[in-house]
């Protein structure tokens, strides 16, 4: 029984306390007929030492090599100072912070990382974090149709340069509430959203705009002019950023005119290992008038009855456990602990290691473009990207990426089952984590590899 | 002191970034940002330091009896941790090919079907984050199955007064109306309502079992056979699970989907709020609408099942496939248990709760079931308190804190008024058990001979009670550069 | 600059404040002609993610296989807990416990830590920790020349089956005190003192004896004899034991009719991974008369001015910093750290967990025994053993050894070094990680490595 | 409460022990202990929850500012804790096959390297586990050294009196008598003293500088000839190499021996009281004594070096080959600081020192040495004030600690009467030095207004002033299963 505590006298003590002969006796409620046998697809119970050393030998199996892959989860360096304190009992093994006076420290992170958000994002409001990116994109473009009065139609543009699971988690999640997703085109050439067929949506009723910067294919959008477009057309925009890039690039509450109404992201290149797809943290910062459209937990700063300033869980009217079939969303958990890895984080990088790390990320990309085009490679679309490229491989690009990870680099992500038209194509992150030498190996592998199959 | 605040123009970390500035004039100007980002300025002693003594100002388990009912908060192993975070997983990429994913795709394969065995499931989905997102995924489902076989005239769900709030919000949120069926004088759904409610509008109920009254619904049965014989089909919210574990099993209540709080039943941390997981599992008629991806086997070989293989999906939750590091934990976790182990797990939290329930009741609470037997969490109710000193069920958990324990849930369900909802679970000692009885009975003492004592509470916590009125009016959400 | 946190702002003002023109004026004691110009044999500085990689890839280097060596460092299983809380920034990064009030935290572990190695060994004292448990060896010596003040010929009986670097460090350490460290031979049929080479000193000025319980070659001394000869002849009977063996094996304060003077050993088994040899720490017990003698630190229990109880560094009077050239011994550090894992390990496994553990090293040991008896491996000495065994290959031990690495399983530890006529043999160690099938694949690997040399 | 008290007979961790009681009948009765041994019985929660709140008793650098002279409680970077226990260095057995090994070897020659560049010496073996020990070696050699040359008379050590306790407790275990030389008024050594005390007798002298004091020994050249024209060698105490790293080498100022506390300049953590490691640096004529083992490298190929290589050794010091995870913890530092770094270590410890100082003074605070500059640490003596108030330097160091600081380091060196030793570090920001400065204001003004207030301090932690009579007198250094 591990991590039982009692003892056989306990036992007898506490059943004598209680009045019953046996634990069995507790569950006489439950109809015998429902009494379960035995668990016989569960394994017996192992050991410490037994399943540690099954872990480590599969885990060993999936060490992976050199990685390109981005695609939505992104390697950074992480200080190792992140994780040896998010995993301090007294982070990891916290509530919900439902007494404010008991969980100040969780509190405080939360609302500290909520101020570093709204800094990043130029928005004032930020939750205390969602699932991952792509839910919040969801959350988003409800809580859009909630703050968007005036229109009526429920029609969220969403253009095809987002990425594609976002696109698709937005779908599942708003699929029942009669929220039309309408998809917009992009440019062959730029790889933008493209202008005019975004113009042919101009006059109607639309809700919101999504935007995406930098975009799925790592290029960067005209994001003044579409939020502009969208403010024009009566719609919100809903900018969906990564939160490295934006050391770099322009917030979204500073786009356009007036800047976006709501940014959602993931946070997971803000300290979040890529560990196979999470827990990473979606956030979504809104500006001050839809604060109480907001889903998810908030944090706010008040004081006590001593007058001394403190944390607690602010409007809570807005959460199901009061409004139930009402609430602004079922959501009742953030990403806690990521969430303090990714504030952690963003206090050891600061500012300028931030952009620093966002730098890195263009000169390595721009590095590697430039070698792949002195090898003949075709890179379709502008140069005007972040941290990820489309590379044109000219056979298919499941196939050529499986020859790379034999060869030990993950050289990319195949764009065929999203993008058809891209089957031959693969989409390659650079990040701050790889040398000049990672990049020769790079491109000597991919040689290889496509000689191999047009061999 | 915010970190912001302890914040210095150019203070740096130089070990953290990369040694020199980019070289970034391939970025066109109109894109770049005009202002660094105000993000605080710090040395690595500052962040080190100042997260640190952030930490200690938390309660914990790692720290303290935190018997907060309906959350389940046992120990979590810390084993669990350190094989979550062995390199090979961590460094996985999602998009990694299956070939170099096999570790840990064997792990995910054999976690659902440990799952499917101990709730009486046919298959499982591990991608929904959290207990909200399985409940979407659940109530999803059913309304997938009924569009399927279009049955269309299905817009109502049936949810007991008794559910969490997250219950009608899902609901709700699929586009269903929400009818709320009133619990009897037991604790027992209400029958005779039940049976009225029920109709041709009916898409399911969703039923936590035990219920959220800390007792256990002891016509489930009947109440599978109403919902079912309706054409209905029964949610069944995994909240409570962890009461019994091994002992009995959803799928044989009869229910057709659940969702499990990996976080709570498989002691996953709660890491001050989450990451969560909330596995789906269904019966056989809603396999094909299970959302994607899920992890199937050919031979020897573990690979991603996804829109291909089941093109009736409810479809993709989460970009990737749910939060994969808290699945490894709960699947480290389950194998520690073994099958012998998760029995005894319901064994020891429903022994742990009648125990306390017992020894309280003896010091003059009062129970809000008296009659019934606790499953791992009971209710005791401040009612009588609340008129006669002024000492509500707040005021008690405030005071606690003082005595270093966390105060049980308080003010839900909120059908028990002035209530406090425990749970110890099945990892804490007889003699915990007793220390925290003991402050219960001084508490108890203190309401009758000091009640503003009480009412004042906490004082030895680094805050004294909070105004949340304040919070909520003059909203400050976010640290202001100008202000700093 | 890392970890430097100034600004030069704050260069600035602190100059100001100081009176100084600049950071390089406030030397200007130090003569100039001293000053050094630059070091070249230090590479320029990298960042926190490139030394990461570099250790990375230096660590893969090291990848140890199945490993059967023990001889003084033993693989046990280390619960999680362990080091997860050992490494905390509380324990980690504390000094000393100087200031008693503040260090409580420090300062209890180490009275629990006394109390659980009093609890092994069945003697009453236990200072803070020493070095390992060769320098305790030679403490524990040193300690017994100044104890036993009947004794004057300061002669010391070190018997050949104690660990061989234990005997090499006592002589470096002890060899300018006049302390004569004689050698005992053992019997080359059961593999433990010789009982006539030790009853030819009888009657001698004998300061002590020491008495390894197992002794290196894994095999269990006659050690009730061997302390009451001791005792008998009026020398100090020193024990040096593995402290996991003792959850098994008679303590040494209850060897003989009246137990050992003090006993020592390496703490490495209870919770210290074998990192290439330490930090480990070595323990000393000893009876109550010796403690004035005791080196190291000794912490006490005592009462504030409250009157509440509390714990302090006691005894002081004994150490260096008060006693100087008169101090019991320069030792002024104990192995805090891995002290406090190594209390965590004992009160995770408890009596029953360490006793189980020490008998699946005996069956484990016999098991793998039994299996190459089977093979008609020859096997010397006694089978009354703990959990390691001299192993005669036949061939030269180095390079059998060798030959086994290659093929994944470190094999043991070669004697002839130390024991020229064991040149053929190996030292061989089974603990609880091992399985079954990893003692069947010992075996394979090394009929297979004999195989190869022989042929 | 002892973990001792939480004992329950019965009470386990299944996890992690083997599953089944062994068959050790192979195991004669006559070895084995009759009843258990007296560990305590708990579980695992109770473990993790037991030495987590003990934790949280203690002052630390990553909780406090611990400006503990002599000691150098600087940052200890959490990446050097991470790399250090990668599996591949922790897993590593010390006697595993040098084919296997040649990761750490590597780290451990270029550790060498290094170190001999930043102390200017010729060689160096890493095998000595604490100061003390390298202390030990170091002697050792020089002992070692004149034997070898057949220049036996030489039986004496000079130690100036500002020295460390260690010197001269290093000096009586390797069998030499210990001369004290004084030291002058302004804080150098008495060179007239020194030219008296040298002669045919003297072996070598052990110093530290910048000395105990505080201040750099201005003479130290001047030293180093009247010693080595003795012929006696130099040894040099790296207890305050912080204050010169890259600045000044030992080797340069003519030392023949130096030991280093990695623990200390190389930010290795100090573990509550260890582990250390102190390293051993030599020139050119002390090479051949070196403590064994030493790293060599052979083309491509790093091998260890042992007594067949160096056949003059004065042996092993430790079992295996030193702390080794200490060491790389410090191999990981020097790599961060890299060789641009390592004189602003020196450069920012003696900034931070020289600023508390002159605050310090210009609060009133009396200085030991007023005329001299500040190194990483520097003296205040509370002569006056112990005088006047009757408050001693005990009381302000207990009275710190309700300001939340660590206390500097009390009593030593012995010399100064009342005195604190204050070392800042160069980690430490200008914020947290004024908010120090800033207490010891508090104190100065409490000293003279409320005196008995600071005597009785501290008020603020787990407990009050320690009867430290008592704890000698009535030892109690073990928990008695019968008192429990």
């Amino acid at each position: 029984m591990p991590f039982i505590p009692h003892t056989d006298t306990d036992v007898r003590e506490m059943l004598a306390a209680i009045g019953a002969d046996s634990i069995e006796t507790l569950f006489d409620e439950i109809p015998a007929a429902l009494r379960v046998d035995g668990l016989n697809a569960i394994p017996p119970a192992v050991g410490e030492m037994e399943i540690t050393r099954l872990m480590e030998a599969r885990a060993a199996q999936d060490v992976m090599g050199l990685n390109f892959i981005g695609a939505g989860a992104y390697e950074h360096h992480i200080p190792a100072a992140v994780w040896q304190i998010v995993t301090r009992g007294e982070f990891y093994s916290a509530y919900t912070p439902y007494q404010a006076e008991a969980s100040q420290g969780t509190l405080q992170v939360i609302y500290e990382y909520q101020s570093m958000m709204a800094g990043l994002t130029g928005l004032p409001i930020s939750n205390a974090s969602l699932y991952d990116g792509a839910s919040a994109l969801s959350e988003a473009v409800l809580m859009a149709v909630r703050a968007n009065r005036r229109s009526k139609s429920q029609r969220v543009l969403m253009p095809l340069t987002v990425h594609p699971a976002y696109r698709s988690v937005t779908r599942s999640i708003v699929a029942s509430q009669g929220i039309e997703i309408v998809d917009v085109p992009f440019d062959p050439v730029t790889g933008r959203v493209d202008p005019a067929a975004l113009e042919a949506f101009a006059g109607e009723d639309i809700t919101a705009l999504v935007i995406p910067q930098p975009n799925f294919f790592g290029v960067l959008e005209e994001v003044d002019a579409l939020t502009d477009w969208a403010h024009a057309n009566g719609a919100q925009a809903i900018g969906v950023v990564n939160p490295v890039s934006l050391a770099l690039l322009t917030p979204p509450g500073a786009w356009g005119r007036q800047g976006v109404d709501m940014a959602v992201g993931d946070g997971q290149p803000l300290g979040a290992p890529l560990s196979s797809g999470g827990p990473y943290f979606g956030f979504l910062c809104c500006r001050k008038e839809h604060v109480r459209q907001m889903p998810g937990r908030i944090v706010g700063r008040t004081v006590d009855a001593d007058g001394r300033p403190g944390f607690v869980l602010t409007l809570q009217a807005r959460e199901q456990h009061i409004r139930r079939s009402k609430a602004t969303s079922n959501i009742c958990t953030n990403q806690g602990l990521v969430v303090t890895a990714a504030t952690i984080h963003m206090a050891l990088l600061g500012p300028e290691g931030l952009e620093r790390v966002a730098g890195a990320c263009v000169e390595g990309c721009g590095s590697l473009v430039a070698r792949l085009r002195e090898r003949g490679f075709e890179i379709p679309f502008t140069d005007e990207r972040f941290h990820e490229f489309v590379l044109r491989v000219g056979v298919d690009g499941e196939a050529l990426l499986e020859r790379m990870a034999a060869a030990g680099v993950l050289g990319g992500h195949a764009l065929g089952r999203d993008y058809p038209e891209l089957s031959d194509a693969i989409l390659v992150c650079v990040t701050e984590t790889k040398t000049a030498a990672d990049l020769d190996r790079y491109v000597a592998v991919l040689e290889q590899a496509r000689a191999d199959l047009a061999g | 002191m915010l970190i912001f605040e302890r914040s210095r123009p150019g203070r740096r970390t130089p070990s953290q970034a990369p040694a020199g500035r980019a070289d970034v004039a391939a970025l066109p100007e109109r894109f770049r940002r005009r202002r660094p980002a105000p993000l605080p300025e710090v040395s690595e002693l500052d962040v080190v330091r100042h997260y640190t003594r952030l930490s200690q100002k938390n309660f914990s388990i790692d720290t303290h009896f935190y018997p907060l009912g309906s959350c389940t908060m046992k120990y979590n192993p810390r084993v669990c941790n350190s094989l979550a975070m062995l390199p090979g997983f961590l460094r996985r990429h999602p998009h990694a090919p299956e070939s170099v994913s096999q570790g840990f795709l064997s792990c995910m394969f054999e976690l659902q079907e440990m799952l499917k065995d101990v709730t009486g499931m046919q298959a499982v989905s591990l991608t929904p984050m959290a207990g909200a997102q399985g409940e979407f995924a659940g109530v999803a489902m059913i309304h997938a199955y009924h569009k399927a076989r279009g049955d269309e005239g299905r817009t109502e769900i049936l949810v007991p007064d008794a559910a969490h709030g997250t219950n009608p919000a899902t609901a709700t949120m699929c586009g269903y109306a929400v009818r709320e069926i009133p619990t009897d004088a037991s604790g027992d759904v209400d029958m005779e309502a039940l049976k009225a409610a029920v109709g041709p509008a009916t898409a399911g109920i969703m039923l936590t079992n035990p219920s959220t009254l800390g007792v256990f619904e002891r016509r489930i049965h009947e109440i599978a056979k109403v919902v079912h014989d309706a054409g209905g089909l029964l949610y069944y919210d995994g909240a409570n699970l962890n009461a019994i574990l091994g002992k009995v099993r959803p799928g044989d209540m009869g229910f057709d989907v659940i969702h499990m709080n990996l976080h709570k039943t498989f002691s996953t941390p709660h890491g001050g709020g989450g990451p969560g997981a909330g596995a789906v599992g269904v019966s056989e008629r809603l396999k094909p609408f299970l959302p994607i991806p899920v992890v199937g086997r050919e031979g020897e070989r573990y690979r991603w099942l996804t829109e291909r293989d089941l093109p009736q999906s409810i479809g993709r939750l989460s970009a990737f496939a749910g939060n994969a590091g808290v699945l490894l934990r709960a699947y480290v976790y389950m194998r520690l248990l073994g099958r012998e182990g998760m029995p005894k797990v319901a064994d020891y939290s429903t022994l742990n709760a009648n125990y306390v329930m017992a020894r309280l009741r003896s010091l003059g609470y009062d129970l809000a079931f008296p009659e019934r037997r606790a499953t791992h969490e009971f209710i005791v109710t401040l009612r009588r308190q609340a008129k006669a000193q002024g000492v509500t069920a707040m005021d008690v958990a405030k005071r606690l804190l003082d005595y270093g324990f966390h105060a049980p849930t308080t003010y839900f369900p909120l059908l028990v008024p002035e209530c406090l909802l425990i749970e110890p679970t099945e990892t804490e000692s007889k003699e915990t058990l007793d220390a925290y009885v003991e402050a219960m009975a001084k508490i108890l003492e203190e309401a009758a001979a000091e009640p503003e004592k009480v009412k004042g509470a906490p004082y030895t916590q680094p805050n004294r009670r909070f105004d949340e009125v304040r919070a909520a009016r003059e909203l400050d959400v976010a640290w202001q550069p100008e202000a700093g």
